[in-house]
């Protein structure tokens, strides 16, 4: 089991206009692992989870995901067959409350049809009911018990961050996307969140595709990482294998010239770290 | 855990490519289609129209194109700037129109019009620009800047309500009769050209709506208060971050707005000859529809869309509708119009030029 | 703070209408002092110097508003030149929006009908208000005039009996309709016509009417075309008229698109010399005043008011309208207004009785009737009812414009009568 | 228009702010000269208040110097100054309107301004000789603007009140007739003959209205007072409160037709009417987020399927019970709703609004074209609709049709309400929030965007259905572009999202219109600035639903400039 691919792409290329975002990005991803995508600001990494979820179409290219072709088709077929996401800036339906959001996540297993909640049959009022149930539970897991009720605007930074992976987690996905989950985080809370994806992988048993900035958290975590610049995969391999890439090393620090020296000591330091 | 979908899931998800939706779609594409190739080929197998007439259809549709373009810009650039659909925009064009007749039936009366077109228009068409800027610049003051940042409906309903006031306020205070715009002699003479006669206030229009469209541009792409217009309508919380006065800059929006709402009030009437309170009404809309076919928000795309929908109108019953054989077909100019203007928006829902805003609030 | 004490304020409103619902369940209506007159379908009461109400519906909103607007005007003027007064008491004109809509001529209707006081009903203008209007009216047992309402099926000989209680002081299309087409094809010799309509029941129905009775005379109607009364540019219309060469254009609208076509038809290649025909809408100041000089050569029907037919008043009637309103006339048919305000209150006269209190007694079947028996030289021509409703008849003749001053509007004059 | 004035230099002098007295004394007085401009004040000199005494125009004008007054007396300063400015202010405002009047004739302005005429001019000298009229208005205006002044210094619990009976003495004389009407013949003739002459209130009516309005606002304020504070102690008392709102809604729509007669039912069923599209709009723009302004398409479906369906008409197909032609008229008008959607499925927002308006404008032309006049009429519609009837009991008069459109509403409100809590609903909100995320939580948008058009559209063809009966006929100038616009305008002014919103909307928007329907095209101007005023005041929505609350308040606070106080103070 530990080798059943989940997700394939194939030569998968994204242009907008003039600008190739990816070229043939070939993308494998294990049956519950975590897998990583890293690379220096402007790599594709978020168009590379767009064009995966569908939510942009690829130019060309083959995207498999669990025995299924899924490129070209609609986002919410993909997330019907087990895919599921989170934003680099946080994407909340923000006006409404906690609970409220994991019970759109969970839209999917809801049998509740539009005419039954018109006439609240008694099946209807069961599906919510377990609904409701599923929620309190989910939201127990992200250890936000008790905050159901709170406008999801008004949590503070890093519930907010949790409450996007229950409701991506309430949609009951094979595969998590997860985007930068530790942005604007402080080391404390970065450790929480890590522990978090951790107990996510092993307790819900989903495999997580993760992009994520700060080598630290991407060596820790991963089982495989995938280096991506300017659209292209110029590396892949186990988390020790890549540190050391001199390709990696070289995208990261630029082409030498245009980046002042105490950024490119930056920038090295980041990658040792 | 092992797959836990089943199987038959997954055919669904290979299976439905192509919803019925899409098949519909494409029927009322091909269907569409259909319709204008069959009444174009009906149309001129009839051979009912020659080519002199083909060229006067698109001599009107371009002035009225014209107009429609003109008035366009005020809406998106206003809509670009505040993201606001001014309703009143229509109204601004009729008070700048209704009050420039007072000046040029003076003129018409005393035989000045006749007499020295060039100072003539120039002062009929300043006292239309200068109202309706003023007109303008009154409702942002009081009815949209306490909107600034109010997000949702509310401003549109308040733009629904300030074109009810103008137009009310013109009525009660002009009376509801409709009046002829004076029609000078130099308005009425023909130009030949090639064997086919134009009215000269139709060249004069279009030549002028361009000059005016091409000065537009030019203070839009180059001077200062451009450039920030600009900045404001691409991102306004960072232009207003980098210093840019974003009130002053709406303020020069609605100038530029309310000054080519005037500028086409007074064409509309020089081709149209009538001002009436209601007049800004119809255009105002359909000047909507064409800042929209062409991509809210852009300039060369209120232009393209104004013309457009002018050429359309104008073009449009006689090629698609008459060789089908409908009754009235003139009557049916509208449902060609918006017809079009809804397959544009299938085929690029952010309108013809509208490609970069549209991604942006997607 | 601003909205709880509006919901106070609600709260104590709704429980003052509560409590006075219960009242008026509670009370049985009772009935007034022994009156002079008895009447099937009820008496009003007017008493002393109370004034006598007369209600009325016109388009007085949206685009038709001068349709409306001119009826109102030829009605104050007809009660003015009464002194405002009718048997000692003072008139009061109630003038109702009908939006020229059958939903806006139903609620105007419905409003002046529940009006207990409400002796009789001026209006409406537009064919489609009254159609709706006139029964709710007639159901509460008062008989309403139209002035601008010309639809045949209002005054047919099969009408329904809820429109009963309606009657005109306006020629039917049916009748103007059937002159028209005749008149084009024997007296001004057109063989081929092309008609124009604008989408409102008044012009498509006239533009059918005379479309029927021109093929009936051996003409041929090249083309029915349709415009949209917004309609600004005609010309690719019109340059689709050229090609059918037709000898005459036949174009019942009103006033905005007439104007546009009378202007671009002189601008169109092929049509310059194709004369448009027009009708009864188009008798209008405000025609001219729209259209400028384009107008002048405009024929078009209307009834016969020269001065030997009728309407000696006109003149004097027309200087009362500028006086009072500070413009010329906006529409045609102030005349039919005043006439039926006329014929209101001559019937009011003749039926009222002053009962011992002193109060006025006008029973509502009684003044139906006498609404029948009437007539007079009216300043649209003879005012007489037939038993259908139909007190105008149609003495059809053909108005030409001459000037484009609006100020020397003058039915007889400018348009100048050319036929019969 | 003397506003350019308001940038004037202010200069201050002694501790009477002169420059702003005048500024404010000026900008009123220039609203006057509006108002006599527009002809508002002549025809609402037509009007008595207190007949003998009070036109509604003076009225209206004696307001305009009393705001005077109010605007520029400041508090901080002593009262006698703020009086001193108040008069002053209120005479300026006063002086501006006779000078006005004094200048019609000798520039003859009636030539350009068809409302400045010799009567007029004569109502502004108040029918006195030029001279002494200006004198007199100047004292009105300077006395008003006393008023004025000395009400911003009275205490709220007492203004209020005041404001509130000033308020019902107008409305009473202003509805006279109505009112009357509802007197009359019964037990509360006496009242009528009490407060009410044949054309007015009596002077002495007036005072009473006034007297016992004023106790009674004193009495409301205070328990309402007394409430607020008992509610702040008590935090749940909210749900409550609304619960007892909508039962009172509720009892007044049910019993006030039964009172007010014919009129008030033909009113309240085009009101219920506008509830019903208000209802099935909401699902659309309120809960799917989906700006439809072709909504009138679909309400037009309803009304001819319907009329095809049942009337007595050489058009009709058949001839069918309006009961089972109802139902295949609600169908109809999903099924459009439906194929309506299709096409603009990918459009957003203010696309969709200009997509969707082309669509009703293509019904609507459409409908009254030659083209199709072979099947549905034409311009001269479909006439003799027959009305329903239940077991028998035929519903034929408004009333009785105003209880049929009532229960259509509450089953709609019932409906729209059940489905707002559904799965579908969060659903919808997931769209109008953010359409990509919930796309990736696997809402299919493409059904729940067709399902809002559908059952929004069930709602206006139901709508539709009912008006065709009410009419007994149906005609294509009946669904004008401007119906969409209402009713849009009516859940926005409500309140977006909300169901008691979308009542009070209607019946402010579209039931009050219909009272002033003898001020004739003013109504729209008085309907202009409502929508203008009420957006600014309460953007919202006069009953707003708690989660559209906080959408609009959300995102006017995360603005880096100040939010605008006008728009907060709300």
């Amino acid at each position: 089991m530990a080798h059943d691919t989940i997700l394939l792409t194939n030569k998968v290329c994204c242009n907008f206009g003039g600008l190739k975002a990816l070229s043939d990005l070939d993308l494998e991803i294990i049956e519950n692992s975590i897998h990583s995508l890293i690379g220096p600001n402007g790599a594709g990494k978020t168009t590379a989870f767009n064009v995966i979820s569908q939510n942009i179409k690829p130019t060309s290219g083959e995207i498999w995901f669990r025995g299924a072709r899924i490129d070209g088709v609609k986002p919410h077929q993909v997330a019907e067959i087990g895919m599921s996401r989170t934003y680099q800036n946080i994407r909340l339906f923000a006006n409404v409350t906690a609970i409220e959001n994991i019970l759109v996540g969970m839209h999917l297993h809801l049998r509740s049809t539009w005419w039954g909640s018109i006439f609240n049959t008694p099946a209807t009022r069961a599906d919510e009911k377990r609904a409701h149930d599923e929620a309190l539970r989910l939201l127990e897991f992200v250890d936000l018990k008790g905050r159901g009720d709170i406008i999801a605007r008004n949590l503070p930074y890093g519930d907010q961050r949790r409450l996007e992976i229950a409701r991506a987690l309430a949609a009951q996905p094979k595969l998590l996307l997860l985007d930068e989950p530790t942005a604007g985080m402080n080391p404390h809370e970065i450790s929480d969140m890590m522990d978090f994806i951790r107990k996510v992988r092993d307790e819900v048993g989903v495999t997580i595709l993760l992009i994520e900035h700060q080598m630290r958290i991407v060596m820790a975590l991963s089982d495989k990482v995938t280096v991506l610049d300017h659209g292209q995969k110029i590396a892949e391999g186990l988390p020790k294998e890549v540190q050391g890439n001199p390709a990696v090393i070289e995208a990261y620090l630029g082409s030498g010239k245009l980046v002042p020296k105490k950024a490119r000591d930056a920038a090295r330091a980041t990658l040792n770290a | 855990m092992a797959v836990q979908i089943p199987e038959d899931r997954l055919k669904i998800a290979r299976l439905s490519r192509i919803s019925i939706v899409d098949v519909l779609l494409w029927a009322l594409r091909i269907g569409v289609l259909g319709v204008v190739i069959a009444g174009t080929i009906g149309t001129l197998i009839n051979g009912r129209y020659g080519w002199t007439q083909w060229v006067d259809f698109v001599v009107f549709g371009l002035t009225l194109g014209s107009i429609y373009a003109q008035i366009a810009l005020g809406y998106t650039m206003v809509y670009g700037v505040l993201r606001l659909i001014n309703f009143a925009h229509g109204d601004f064009m009729m008070s700048g129109a209704f009050s420039a007749f007072f000046v040029a039936n003076a003129f018409y009366r005393s035989g000045f019009l006749e007499s020295h077109p060039v100072p003539a228009l120039l002062c009929i068409l300043i006292t239309s620009m200068i109202v309706s800027t003023a007109v303008a610049l009154l409702a942002e003051r009081f009815a949209y800047r306490p909107f600034r940042r109010v997000v949702g409906l509310a401003p549109l309903i308040c733009a629904i309500g300030v074109s009810f006031f103008l137009q009310q306020t013109f009525r009660g205070m002009f009376g509801s009769s409709i009046r002829a715009y004076p029609d000078p002699s130099w308005q009425r003479a023909t130009i030949s050209f090639l064997g086919i006669e134009v009215q000269a206030v139709e060249l004069l229009v279009i030549g002028l709506a361009v000059l005016f469209m091409i000065g537009l541009y030019l203070i839009v792409q180059y001077t200062k208060m451009g450039k920030a217009m600009r900045a404001v309508a691409e991102d306004g919380d960072a232009a207003a971050l980098m210093g840019i006065d974003v009130d002053k800059v709406v303020v020069f929006t609605f100038m530029l707005g309310g000054a080519m709402a005037g500028i086409a009030g007074v064409f509309y009437c020089f081709v149209y000859k009538q001002v009436y309170f209601y007049m800004g009404f119809t255009p105002g809309i359909k000047a909507f529809g064409a800042a929209v076919l062409g991509g809210i928000g852009s300039i060369p795309g209120a232009v393209l869309g104004g013309f457009f929908l002018g050429l359309v109108e104008s073009v449009g019953p006689a090629l698609f509708l008459d060789g089908l054989g409908i009754p009235g077909p003139y009557q049916l100019r509208d449902v060609i119009a918006f017809t079009l203007l809804i397959m544009v928006l299938i085929f690029r829902p952010n309108g013809i030029l509208g490609e970069r805003l549209g991604k942006k609030r997607a | 703070m601003r909205p709880k004490k509006l919901r106070s304020w609600g709260y104590s409103t709704a429980a003052g209408i509560v409590a006075g619902v219960f009242c008026m369940t509670l009370a049985q209506p009772f009935a007034h002092a022994a009156s002079p007159v008895e009447d099937p379908m009820g008496v009003i009461r007017i008493p002393k110097g109370a004034p006598v109400q007369i209600g009325a519906y016109w388009v007085i909103s949206g685009p038709d508003t001068a349709l409306g607007e001119d009826s109102v005007r030829g009605a104050k003027i007809a009660i003015a030149d009464l002194g405002d007064k009718v048997l000692g008491h003072p008139v009061k004109l109630n003038v109702e929006d009908d939006q020229c809509t059958p939903e806006g001529g139903q609620t105007a209707a419905t409003k002046l009908a529940a009006n207990p006081n409400t002796v009789i009903v001026l209006g409406p203008a537009c064919s489609s208000a009254a159609t709706a209007g006139a029964p709710i009216l007639w159901n509460a047992g008062i008989s309403s005039i139209g002035t601008a309402s010309t639809a045949p099926s209002l005054t047919a000989a099969d009408r329904k009996p809820e429109l009963a209680g309606f009657l005109r002081t306006i020629y039917s299309d049916a009748q103007s309709g059937a002159n028209d087409g005749k008149w084009l094809y024997k007296e001004a010799g057109a063989k081929t016509i092309v008609t124009i309509n604008d989408g409102s029941p008044y012009s498509s129905e006239l533009a059918r009417v005379t479309g029927e009775s021109f093929i009936k005379e051996g003409g041929k109607v090249l083309s029915a075309e349709a415009i949209q009364p917004t309609d600004v540019d005609l010309k690719p219309l019109l340059t689709h008229i050229a090609t059918l060469k037709p000898d005459k254009i036949y174009a019942p609208l009103f006033v905005a698109a007439t104007a546009q076509l009378l202007r671009q038809v002189k601008e169109t290649p092929g049509l310059e010399n194709v004369e448009v025909i027009g009708e009864g809408a188009q008798a209008a100041g405000a025609l001219i005043e729209a259209t400028g000089q384009a107008i002048v050569g405009f024929k078009l029907a209307y009834p016969d008011v020269s001065p030997d037919a009728m309407g000696k008043g006109y003149p004097g009637f027309l200087e009362k309208y500028k006086k009072m309103f500070g413009e010329a006339p906006i529409s045609g048919y102030h005349a039919n207004a005043y006439d039926a305000a006329v014929l209101a209150v001559k019937a009011i006269e003749q039926v009222a009785k002053q009962g011992d209190d002193g109060a006025l007694y006008i029973g509502k079947k009684a003044l139906h009737d006498a609404l029948f028996t009437i007539s007079f030289e009216g300043m649209g021509g003879t005012v007489k009812c037939n038993q259908y409703g139909q007190c105008a008849q149609l003495k059809s003749a053909i108005y030409q414009y001459v000037s484009a001053d609006p100020a020397t509007f003058s039915i007889g004059t400018n348009p100048k009568k050319i036929w019969p | 228009m003397s506003i350019a004035i308001l940038k004037a230099p202010s200069v201050s002098v002694a501790s009477v702010d002169v420059a702003r007295t005048l500024r404010m004394g000026l900008l009123l007085g220039g609203v006057g000269v509006y108002l006599a401009a527009v002809g508002i004040l002549a025809m609402f000199n037509e009007r008595w208040i207190i007949v003998g005494l009070l036109t509604l125009g003076y009225g209206v004008l004696g307001l305009v110097y009393l705001v005077a007054g109010m605007i520029s007396a400041r508090r901080g300063a002593g009262l006698m100054t703020a009086l001193a400015s108040g008069i002053l202010s209120g005479a300026i405002a006063g002086l501006t309107v006779s000078v006005l009047g004094l200048v019609i004739g000798p520039f003859s302005l009636q030539s350009v301004f068809t409302q400045l005429n010799g009567k007029l001019a004569d109502s502004l000298a108040l029918g006195l000789a030029p001279l002494s009229g200006l004198l007199v208005m100047l004292g009105i205006g300077a006395v008003c603007g006393a008023i004025g002044a000395i009400l911003r210094f009275t205490p709220l619990t007492v203004r209020r009140p005041l404001v509130i009976a000033a308020l019902v003495t107008v409305t009473a004389g202003l509805f006279q007739e109505l009112i009357q009407i509802m007197l009359q013949d019964g037990p509360l003739t006496p009242v009528q003959d009490l407060i009410y002459e044949w054309e007015g209130l009596t002077a002495q009516g007036a005072a009473i209205v006034f007297v016992v309005a004023f106790i009674l606002a004193l009495i409301g304020v205070q328990i309402s007072r007394r409430r607020a504070r008992a509610a702040a102690a008590k935090a749940n008392a909210d749900s409550g409160q609304s619960l007892t709102k909508m039962g009172m809604i509720f009892l007044v729509l049910v019993l006030l037709p039964l009172m007010g007669g014919n009129y008030i039912g033909q009113v309240l069923l085009l009101v219920g009417l506008y509830i019903l599209m208000g209802m099935g709009l909401n699902l659309e723009v309120g809960l799917a987020g989906l700006l439809d302004l072709g909504f009138v398409g679909f309400f037009a479906v309803g009304a001819y399927v319907t009329a095809l369906l049942t009337a007595n008409h050489p058009m009709a197909i058949l001839h069918l019970n309006f009961w089972v032609a109802m139902p295949i008229a609600v169908l109809a008008s999903v099924v459009v709703g439906v194929l309506f959607g299709i096409p603009v499925l990918g459009v957003r927002g203010d696309y969709l609004a200009v997509a969707t308006m082309g669509l009703g404008e293509i019904v609507r032309v459409l409908v009254v074209s030659d083209a199709a006049k072979p099947l549905l009429g034409g311009p001269l519609g479909i006439t003799q609709v027959p009305k329903p009837a239940i077991f028998g009991y035929g519903l034929t008069t408004p009333i009785q049709l105003y209880y049929l459109t009532l229960v259509a509403s509450l089953v709609a409100g019932l409906i729209a309400w059940r489905l707002e809590g559904s799965r579908l609903g969060r659903a919808w909100m997931a769209l109008r929030d953010d359409e990509d995320v919930a796309a990736a939580l696997g809402i299919d948008r493409i059904e729940c965007k067709l399902l809002a058009y559908g059952l929004g559209a069930a709602f206006a063809g139901l709508a539709g259905s009912i008006f065709a009966v009410m009419l007994a006929s149906v005609y294509p100038s009946s669904f004008q572009l401007v119906v969409s616009i209402n009713v849009l305008a009516l859940i926005i002014v409500g309140g977006m999202g909300s169901l008691p919103g979308v009542a009070i909307g209607s019946l402010v928007l579209i039931g009050l219109p219909e009272l002033l329907r003898e001020f004739g095209e003013y109504r729209y101007l008085f309907y202009g600035v409502a929508l203008i005023f009420m957006m600014q005041f309460r953007p919202e929505g006069l009953m707003p639903s708690k989660v559209r609350k906080r959408e609009l308040h959300a995102a006017m606070g995360e603005t880096s400039e100040p939010a605008v106080p006008t728009a907060r103070a709300a």
